[in-house]
């Protein structure tokens, strides 16, 4: 019996051991991986330290901004890349950043001139120069990977280096929106300056994941980074202090604390660890999570302090999006019938405590645009077509014109084929509001069910019979950006996968001269507003798409280590509050000590 | 004279393993004939290892034969189908040695006895059934109320066994194996055991092929004899012969094995010998732990006629006549 | 089985007295049946006291704890959790018993044919459990129920996506448990009575194999149950019914917990504790009522 | 003994065969393009989408060859796994495929092990004592309490863990694989903190799944009982420890093993979700986010991974047969 055991123990070791073999040899890729830093780092203490919560999703190391797709901005890259000019769109001004100005050099916006900030300096100690201009810009150009590719081959015709500060651009067509579209940060847009110098000798820019010896501008260094977590040390040499632009921040170390999982899961622990302070801020929240946070510990606010909505307009305001083109909704009459299944009284009610998120536009009401939707123009327009009317009536009139009868589960019916109404959508961010649209256009008639699947947004490239929900992120302050996605250029060809914000699919030369003629001109030139509203008018006309709700950021400050945090109350330089936005280091470095 | 059983030239190897199979020869060719007409008990007899059990697969078909044929009432028993295999099943019949292992613990008793009635439609009512399973028991001595209803368990080993017995019973096999229904059984019960076998044979014309290592039961219950040792015949013939007379070695051990009850007779005064096996691979398998033998030993000795109803197979007795192979049941009395 | 095929000695008094009389003896079987009886009670007669249509949101005031109106509160979608449990009581044990039945059944025949037949058959059998065995079953469920579309993902279609690869762990039980139940002497004794395979099969072996179908047969229900339960936490079941895997992960992403509406997670998971706890007693009673030496002892 | 091991192993290579082979296709079902995917998941995450995404997807499709013929893919693929080579991953571009699962790895093989070996010994003994007629009744009760919990899937157990042990008792950490702001290092305080960490995602593993090898483990231990060996055994008046290991746990074990090696499939799945809810960094949270981008090359090195070392300790398990119980025989 003795020796019985004797050899089940010793099998059972050499199982053990046996298994554990490939993961000792994957051990050692590990620590080549991973960012350690060569010396232990120094402690400066959790009041000197922001700890932010994110799920992280970009792949150990990759800093930078051309590695496509693995890079991304928000998760505390934007830390350490910085743009010519940020945008504050609480006080709708300019801030020059890498540039001292961007001035457009011809009256009929086709030149433009950038002057650099001669104190601006990589964080090698190397001048940023205007050849890190040309080369940011001609990168662009060149690299189908990248994001402003089309864009730039669509309006700039050449990129010229004046002197070591001065760049000119030229158009080969009229770009009013060419400066604050591509050359100015914020939300999640707006080019990053990279440097020329950091890429020599690479092959591929696109494969090259940059860790932590590519030059960058930004105020923080990445120190380490794995799978639990990223941490930034401040560069006490940053180039902003000496050039007077900011004084030395607070904020001497980030930690970017890795939730795991995807995006919005396990938000109650998040909501927790807030709560315990173990962390400063996180990812954006449902609403009645962030209205326990603030209930659970005093020293948490939000933007708009403990009152409803707790947060800002994010620019994503969300729709039902469909295949305009072909299917059920094709047909104009069915799109309007899910327009009037919504009731946007009761979303409001259920999702936002009553706070009016719900919406009839695609855009975010930013103050220019609210000045817009203010307009006489616009106002006859909501009385003409109703956009947020709620009648089931007239759904069972329009579908009953359109050729559907109810059938035996109470569902519209024709040849046999009820609407297939599946939203599509994403998990966490939309099972608040998605399960509650379902049920509404189930009442109405419609066929409809959810789906978080894996191939939501594959459905939504692809065109699938259904209903897609996503947002808008486009118009910050004036309605062309997100008009313009209506364009027959958008349209992509029938039977291929379309890019996100073309699922309309939507084709109309009438609307496409509009906006032709809108992409030309600046929006304070006073043809502008008349030519959106025309827009504006098709889009409810066509019922392009149905939209739904604002999307809301409320985002927790605590209070607990750090103050001085973006709200409504004190704008500061008016950016948002969300560090995963590409304005986050003036988020962050604005922080003051609490303690 | 029909025969009843009839085994030509029936061998066993089994082998194991696919790509170098190990064979073990558990029986060497064996003929023997059983008469239709003469039911008789056959005794084989042989320690374990013998092949005697599996003899008894053999014989109830649960196994095929390496080499030769089961003849059963003429008919290729590996050949029966149907309505035929049906009436095979019925007419050869087994009592075996565990009397646990035989029942299903799921059932109670009854099983035992209810199911081969409705398989052989053996009876055309539930009263006819229960009847027919009421004087079976009886028969073995049993009082039905007290077993049927119960679960195996819940009897002792006598009660189980005489089940079987009364299966076999109920039945009306002609031909029935025997494997050593008696080995798990109190000593106090086994006459009563054997004597309900005899009566079998004697009363109801069933041939019985008794398979035993115990020789004194052999002694007590069976015609003829047939000893085996590793798959191969060493002596045959009739029962009181054999036993009185051992002829051949490995015989004379075993009777000498045996613990008479006479306090004057030393039991096992032999030594048992041992040797090296070497050579003997196809000679005789006793070899090894034969005393008196020869280098002729090395190959198998035919089987030599002692007596008219004796034959042994050692080339001691190599001046008497050689009995063929198939003529082995000449020498068993009925 | 009940015990009807297996008294102590023929009853003719009825069955129902020495039934009851058994699971008083055997406890475990006597509380999971009991458990087991009150929650078809309760999803069976709950139809008659709840609508059914208040078991999807929108139909009642969403966030309220459970008052007399709404004994089990409602969820931040506005749905009774009453009618929601009574609906997703049943939908949940429909998943469990369609898929566990289809799963244990595929297992046991798979499992019997390749033991009693042994040769090819058993080979390729046993080929194909090893081969499937160690793939991560959810890889390929998430990818099939990713590529339905979504209308024709119901409780059903749930249930054969959850059974598509889950008779691999009965199949290699049952076969290796018929491997030596057929070298039992009772099994010659059958044959020598004239029974048939099939006979020897379902006669013979299948009652004494009882315990080990009911194991499987609960543990395909658990898979089944957790099977439904992960996919729905990837978003790809039809969410918009109650299934009570549903209405937990909803109320997980809505952070029930955090917000103080415990009652919503709780209600389902007590509810989900007690359709398998039950299912698990009964497992461990039928054990002993297929096994008469404990009978014996109890 | 050396042509057995060799047969094993040709077996051991037909599995992974099979399971490449069932691996690659399988994803294709689905139309889900890897790189379009992570720009929906940036795009979610902040709105940003790039200017001319398809032109994006197919630059990276001519790169990747999913523009080849499905057989050629598939050689190439094949090719691929032999020198365990699986390349880039397309929706974590530039990251490669192997880089990924070398972060992750330790954290899901740490957690897996630390959690089915718990559940295996807690289990077992609790399942055998539950069915010995010998052991004091509260110890045969003892059981009971996981025999219900095994209703409740590990995810549920830790989302209940983390309410109760985590947010009102405050004594344990809510998620993620140590302290914010620690770096790994050899020392006592951290691996303390690591296993604070550790306590609630392998107890949400093994609370659950105690109770089926209870079941499992008594089923079989009841079973065993009827056999006349254990009465023979008793009634030679052999004492009870002695009966409790050599004939009873020992016999009994042998259908538990083959459950073990068929066990691990289901733990990996649960400690993938599980993983999810505690924020652990491992494999798991990799593989889901590749499932729901169809990022193939990652997908196909996890599984193949998970596969290829299920099959390996099911392989293991096989010899360990013949210590188990003497009858089988490996020749």
């Amino acid at each position: 019996m003795a020796n019985f055991n004797f050899k089940i123990v010793a099998a059972a070791i050499v199982g053990v051991a046996i298994s554990f073999t490939p993961s000792a040899a994957f051990a050692q890729t590990t620590a080549a991986v991973e960012i350690t830093p060569d010396t232990p780092l120094e402690d400066v203490g959790r009041e000197n330290t922001l700890v932010l919560g994110w799920s992280v999703s970009s792949p150990v190391g990759v800093t930078n901004p051309w590695a496509v797709p693995g890079y991304s901005s928000s998760e505390g890259n934007s830390l350490m890349w910085e743009g010519l000019m940020f945008y504050g769109i609480f006080t709708d001004q300019d801030i020059p950043w890498l540039a001292e100005s961007i001035e457009y050099t011809s009256d009929d916006y086709t030149s433009l001139r950038i002057k650099l900030n001669p104190m601006a300096k990589w964080s090698d100690g190397v001048q940023v120069t205007s050849k890190d201009v040309v080369f940011t810009m001609e990168g662009q150009m060149n690299n189908d990977l990248l994001r402003f590719n089309k864009t730039f081959n669509t309006f700039v015709d050449s990129v010229i280096a004046v002197d070591d500060l001065t760049v000119d651009v030229n158009f080969k067509v009229p770009a009013p929106r060419f400066k604050f579209d591509v050359l100015t940060l914020k939300f999640d847009t707006g080019m990053p300056i990279v440097p020329a110098h950091g890429f020599d000798g690479i092959d591929n820019v696109n494969e090259y994941a940059g860790g932590v010896d590519l030059p960058h501008t930004g105020p923080y260094d990445l120190v380490a980074w794995n799978q639990n977590q990223k941490i930034y040390n401040l560069r006490e040499s940053w180039w902003a202090i000496e050039a007077g632009l900011s004084e030395v921040p607070d904020v001497k170390r980030v930690v970017i604390a890795n939730l795991g999982g995807t995006i919005g899961q396990n938000m109650d622990t998040v909501a927790q660890r807030l709560v315990n302070n173990e962390m400063d801020s996180a990812l954006d929240m449902r609403q009645d999570l962030i209205a326990s946070i603030l209930e659970k510990n005093p020293n948490i606010t939000t933007h708009s302090g403990s009152e409803a909505p707790y947060g800002y307009l994010d620019w994503w305001p969300n729709a039902l999006w469909m295949n305009t083109e072909e299917g059920q909704f094709a047909d104009v009459r069915v799109r309007r019938a899910v327009s009037l299944a919504i009731n946007r009284e009761q979303l409001n009610d259920i999702l936002f405590d009553g706070a009016e998120i719900a919406t009839i536009v695609p855009f975010p009401l930013f103050p220019g645009l609210q000045k817009f939707m203010d307009t006489d123009g616009v106002q006859a327009l909501i009385a003409k077509y109703e956009p947020g009317k709620y009648d089931l009536d007239e759904v069972a009139s329009l579908m009953s014109e359109a050729g559907y009868t109810k059938n035996g589960d109470d569902l519209w019916e024709m040849d046999g084929e009820t609407v297939d109404s599946t939203i599509n959508g994403f998990e966490g961010i939309h099972s608040d509001s998605v399960p509650i649209l379902v049920e509404m256009l189930r009442r109405a008639g419609f066929d409809a069910s959810t789906n978080f699947g894996t191939d939501a947004f594959q459905n939504m490239a692809d065109g699938a019979p259904g209903l897609y929900m996503f947002g808008h992120g486009a118009s910050l302050k004036d309605p062309f950006a997100t008009l313009d996605f209506f364009n027959s250029r958008n349209a992509g060809t029938a039977g291929e996968p379309v890019g996100a914000y073309q699922f309309a699919r939507y084709s109309n030369p009438e609307y496409d001269e509009i906006l032709n003629a809108m992409s030309v001109i600046p929006s304070d030139d006073p043809a502008f507003e008349g030519l959106a509203t025309q827009a504006l008018e098709i889009y409810w006309r066509d019922q392009i798409n149905v939209p739904v709700i604002q999307w809301v950021h409320r985002i927790a400050y605590n209070q607990t280590y750090w103050t001085n945090w973006p709200t409504a109350e004190n704008v500061g330089v008016g950016v948002n509050g969300a560090f995963w936005h590409k304005t986050s280091p003036l988020v962050v470095t604005n922080l003051k000590a609490a303690q | 004279m029909a025969n009843l059983l009839e085994l030509q030239n029936v061998s066993k190897v089994y082998s194991k393993g696919l790509i170098k199979p190990e064979q073990t020869t558990a029986l060497q060719p064996f003929s023997l004939n059983m008469g239709e007409d003469d039911p008789t008990i056959l005794t084989i007899a042989g320690e374990s290892g013998s092949g005697k059990t599996t003899l008894a697969m053999l014989l109830l078909g649960f196994i095929k034969p390496t080499t030769g044929q089961i003849i059963y009432r003429g008919r290729d028993i590996s050949t029966l189908r149907g309505a035929e295999k049906l009436e095979f099943r019925r007419e050869v019949q087994a009592v075996f040695q565990d009397p646990f292992a035989v029942f299903n613990p799921f059932y109670t008793v009854d099983h035992l006895l209810t199911v081969p009635i409705k398989r052989f439609k053996l009876a055309k009512s539930k009263t006819e059934a229960q009847d027919k399973i009421d004087e079976a028991l009886t028969a073995v001595g049993l009082r039905p109320e007290d077993v049927i209803g119960r679960f195996p368990h819940q009897l002792s080993g006598g009660q189980r066994q005489r089940i079987n017995v009364a299966r076999a019973l109920l039945l009306k096999p002609r031909l029935l194996i025997a494997d050593e229904p008696v080995s798990m059984v109190d000593a106090s019960l086994r006459a009563s055991i054997l004597e309900t076998l005899r009566n079998l044979q004697r009363d109801h014309g069933v041939s019985i092929i008794y398979i035993t290592h115990d020789l004194t039961t052999a002694y007590h219950i069976a015609n003829s004899i047939v000893v085996l040792y590793k798959g191969a015949v060493m002596e045959a013939g009739d029962v009181e012969t054999v036993i009185t007379s051992p002829s051949h070695p490995y015989t004379q051990l075993l009777i000498d094995s045996i613990p008479w009850p006479d306090l004057e007779q030393r039991w096992g005064k032999d030594k048992i010998f041992t040797r090296e096996n070497d050579g003997a691979e196809n000679g005789c398998p006793f070899y090894g732990r034969c005393a008196k033998a020869s280098d002729s030993c090395k190959t198998l000795s035919p089987m030599f006629r002692i007596e008219k109803y004796q034959a042994a197979s050692c080339y001691l007795y190599k001046d008497r006549p050689v009995v063929d192979l198939d003529k082995l049941s000449e020498t068993l009395p009925v | 089985m009940t015990i009807s095929t297996a008294p102590h000695k023929p009853q003719k008094t009825g069955w129902l007295f020495p039934f009851l009389r058994y699971l008083g003896r055997n406890k475990s079987l006597g509380i999971g049946l009991v458990i087991l009886l009150i929650l078809v009670a309760f999803t069976l007669f709950g139809q008659f006291f709840v609508d059914p249509k208040d078991a999807y949101p929108l139909s009642v005031p969403s966030k309220r704890p459970p008052s007399w109106e709404y004994p089990f509160g409602t969820d931040f979608y506005g749905r009774d959790l009453m009618a929601a449990m009574v609906v997703g009581m049943w939908q949940t044990a429909f998943i469990g018993v369609v898929a566990g039945g289809i799963g244990t059944f595929i297992g046991v025949v798979l499992g019997f044919v390749s033991a009693y037949f042994g040769g090819w058959v058993d080979a390729s059998i046993r080929t194909v459990c090893q081969i499937l065995t160690p793939i991560p079953v959810m890889l390929i469920q998430v990818v099939v129920a990713g590529s339905l579309d979504k209308r024709s993902v119901t409780i059903f279609t749930m249930a054969l996506i959850v059974v598509m690869l889950a008779w691999m762990g009965p199949t290699l039980v049952i076969r290796s448990q018929v491997l030596t139940m057929k070298e039992r002497q009772f099994v010659s004794v059958a044959k020598l009575s004239g029974v048939s395979d099939m006979g020897i099969i379902f006669k013979e072996i299948l009652p004494n194999l009882l315990p080990f179908v009911a194991a499987a047969f609960v543990g395909q229900i658990f898979l089944a149950v957790f099977a439904a339960f992960y996919l729905a936490v990837l978003g790809l079941g039809p969410l918009r019914e109650p299934l009570l895997g549903n209405i937990i992960w909803l109320a997980q992403s809505q952070g029930a917990f955090f917000n103080g509406w415990w009652w919503w997670p709780i209600i389902p998971s007590l509810g989900m504790i007690l359709i398998l706890g039950s299912l698990a007693l009964i497992n461990m009673g039928l054990d002993e009522l297929s096994n008469p030496r404990i009978r014996r002892s109890e | 003994m050396i042509s057995l091991i060799l047969r094993r192993l040709g077996f051991l290579m037909l599995i992974i065969w099979s399971a490449s082979t069932i691996i690659f296709f399988i994803p294709r079902l689905s139309s889900v393009n890897p790189v379009r995917e992570r720009f929906a998941e940036l795009s979610r995450l902040t709105g940003y989408a790039p200017d001319d995404l398809e032109k994006i997807v197919q630059s990276f499709n001519k790169q990747f060859g999913l523009d080849l013929p499905l057989w050629q893919q598939y050689i190439d693929y094949l090719g691929n796994v032999i020198t365990l080579d699986f390349g880039y991953s397309l929706n974590r571009y530039p990251t490669t495929v192997v880089e990924l699962i070398a972060q992750s790895l330790p954290w899901t093989i740490g957690l897996i092990l630390f959690a089915t070996i718990l559940s295996f010994i807690i289990g077992n003994l609790l399942g055998a004592v539950a069915a010995w007629p010998r052991a004091p009744r509260w110890l045969r009760n003892t059981a009971l309490p996981f025999v219900l919990l095994m209703g409740v899937p590990p995810v549920l157990v830790g989302v209940l863990l983390l309410f109760f042990v985590g947010f009102q008792l405050k004594f344990l950490p809510l998620g993620g694989a140590y302290s914010i702001g620690l770096l790994p290092e050899m020392s006592w305080s951290f691996a303390l903190d690591l296993l604070r960490h550790q306590i609630l995602p392998a107890l949400s593993l093994v609370l659950g799944s105690i109770g089926g090898w209870v079941l499992t483990m008594r089923g079989m231990g009841i079973t065993i009982q009827g056999e006349d060996y254990v009465n023979f055994a008793e009634h030679k008046g052999l004492s009870g420890h002695r009966i409790f290991f050599d004939y009873y746990l020992r016999n009994a074990m042998l259908p538990q093993v083959t459950a073990f090696g068929l066990a691990l499939g289901t733990v990996v799945t649960s400690a993938i979700i599980v993983e999810g809810l505690f924020a652990l960094p491992g494999v798991g949270t990799v593989l889901i986010n590749a499932i729901r981008a169809n990022d193939f090359p990652v997908i196909y090195g996890i599984v193949l991974f998970i596969t290829i070392s299920i099959a390996v300790i099911m392989t293991l398990l096989e010899f360990l047969y013949p210590l188990l119980d003497p009858r089988i025989n490996n020749e």
